[in-house]
């Protein structure tokens, strides 16, 4: 099991029961204690959405318009769908606003 | 883009005697404010105190667009407009607000909705530009208009109890294109008319886009470029986030790009979605 | 302390319609606004953004306190007065502000300097106190008189490029004389008459000021008591420590208090220095 | 050595050549690793300070309107004076603000 932080921002909560935060133990699947991006948004997909999977997937990836966050930095710095989740890992899923 | 002035004048030094007292600022950066200009791309909730605070702190040229009236459900946070300014242009109600600060700032208003063939030509007479609109159609043209013209784009938004700031365009940082590349589905977009809005959020986000600008004119601080700011007004939390940088491959930023000034896109056609605010509600929206 | 109302009326629905669509505010958060009264002790850098915003948000009764007049000097950061008010009553000219964006609001002016004898009688009348003040013995004054009529303080203060926000006298949290049981040497203090301020930082934390009243009045979110928060503008980064809590030994909200509600004391004598940030120049101060 | 990362803010940074912020190797006055903060701000005063020491200290603490934050924790809720830092921990110091 990997230990990880998940968080929701940007209305992307509203997803996920309203919950702007989820401690979660996610199944590893990379050297018995790692989990791969792609892996954990599906097992975030399955786990966690409470509704309209179309408004946070597209594909094996997040739908456009959602930034990822590792521990506080851009995924795209980080190996992306490939970069491997560890215990203690932050994940923000931040939908971008367009209000003013 | 405004005159350098050589020496401040009797009346600038009385005004600006709170900032000529910060060594980080001082008589060198006061000068560099003056001689200064921003464009301020919508004069709604983010625009309100952004003009106000860049008026007051001595921006010399500052450029107000905004294609709206003033509707009486605005001044729950468009704190620039007035119960007696209601179905008057918002360009115009903001001019009379700045001007009442400062009117020693010169103050143009576009009473237009930017597209792609008037963008550039407005974008390029001023030194730095905030997104302050209010759709994904907008902040599209904003941002390619805004790279092609090599101005630094200084982007606030608000939504319900959050807010996000970030520059693009500005050294080494991505523009908004490098990082969604791909426009969200209109069906997810939620604007203020349809989700809701903490009045003062987009006041704060405002503030905080009128200091980067102020920061960038005045080469004062760090800024926000390649960071991302986060508001949650809920718990009065912020946070600052680290960005990629410049994508090479970006088709306006990177090093081949198919977007040139002379070559702006379909805006609404490329996001299919209007790009106002009133025109397309989304009952179900929450995103 | 303003009469709740039973149901929001048509224009009230029309007004508020971005805050009547947040699920976290609803109309029973606006209906408590409308019938929440909030008192703004200084209608200067911290009033003017919080005083525009709480008057937006609908906030029932505002009450402004200050004694000062409009200076031409102010007009760098005090976007809430204008150049043609110059010489006018600060709270009469905000007030003219805050009725031009809501007419519908109770604004209450006092055009005096707050202390020891009238502090009481007026805090009493307010559900919810901003300390938008700018000197140490007012912020003494304007604590044990919010503690000792058990009323929430939204404090906030700037300097140069630096703000700081928190709430005393709130649940288990501090008051400003926990923490500081004793003022500081006079000789150390630094107003922004002497220290320059950059005008937008003052803007940024009124709005904070304001965001927090606005949740107590709601009770939507959760607060800044037992917490600080810091801002600053150099380096865009805001970061919130954790405060110690009420300290049972303390002479104003502690278990046997000698300073209550009919015997405040001397504050200009106890803190060795003027209430006023004109009369008191510090030629070297930088703290 | 106790290594910390000493902080500056409210325009305490002035009486430190306008650093903000320090990464020091404290001397260790107990159990050879940590500092005691009575020890640390007699330190910080001989070593760091460059100028008007009044407006830094009074006593064997710092002055009145000075507060003190370990590790973002007000140091009241941590025995004060008596606390003894370790490696990695960050000792803030502020000066409040009164303008407005
Ligand atoms: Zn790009
Ligand atoms: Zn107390």
């Amino acid at each position: 099991m990997v230990k990880l932080k998940i968080e929701f921002s940007g209305g992307l909560e509203l997803l996920f029961d309203k919950k702007k935060e989820v401690a979660v133990d996610a199944p590893a699947d990379v050297e018995d204690s790692k989990i791969n991006m792609k892996t954990l948004i599906e097992w975030i997909k399955t786990n966690l959405l409470k509704e309209r999977p179309e408004l946070f997937v597209s594909g094996d990836s997040v739908r456009p318009g959602i930034l990822v966050l590792v521990n506080d930095t851009d995924w795209e710095l980080l190996d992306q769908l490939e970069y491997n989740c560890e215990d203690g890992d932050n994940v923000l899923f931040i939908s971008t606003l367009h209000g003013g | 883009a405004v005159p350098a002035c050589a020496a401040l004048d009797n009346e600038q030094i009385r005004r600006f005697s709170r900032h000529l007292l910060m060594p980080e600022l001082g008589v060198e950066g006061q000068k560099k404010l003056l001689s200064s200009s921003v464009l301020v791309v919508g004069a709604g909730g983010l625009g309100s105190s952004a003009c106000l605070y860049l008026a007051a702190a001595g921006i010399g040229r500052l450029g107000i667009v905004d294609f709206d009236t003033v509707e009486f459900s605005n001044l729950q946070r468009q704190i620039i407009h007035t119960e007696s300014r209601i179905g008057v242009s918002k360009a115009q109600s903001a001019r009379k607000s700045v001007l009442g600060v400062n009117s020693d700032i010169d103050c143009v208003v576009y009473e237009i909705a930017l597209n792609s063939s008037n963008a550039v030509s407005i974008i390029e007479q001023y030194d730095y530009v905030l997104d302050a609109t209010d759709n994904v159609a907008t902040r599209y043209l904003v941002n390619d208009a805004c790279i092609t013209c090599k101005k630094p784009l200084i982007s606030g938004s608000a939504l319900q109890l959050e807010g996000q700031v970030t520059i693009y365009g500005h050294g080494e940082g991505p523009c908004y294109r490098c990082l969604y590349p791909k426009p969200p589905p209109a069906s997810m977009v939620t604007n203020c008319s349809d989700g809701g809005v903490l009045g003062v959020v987009p006041g704060l986000i405002g503030c905080i886009q009128a200091l980067e600008a102020i920061k960038l004119a005045a080469t004062c601080g760090t800024s926000l470029s390649g960071k991302l700011m986060l508001f949650d007004a809920f718990s009065c939390m912020f946070r600052t986030v680290k960005l990629r940088g410049r994508n090479p491959e970006c088709i306006v930023c990177g090093e081949n790009p198919s977007i040139t000034r002379d070559a702006l896109i379909d805006y609404v056609e490329f996001c299919g979605a209007s790009a106002n605010d009133k025109d397309n509600p989304q009952p179900t929206a929450s995103l």
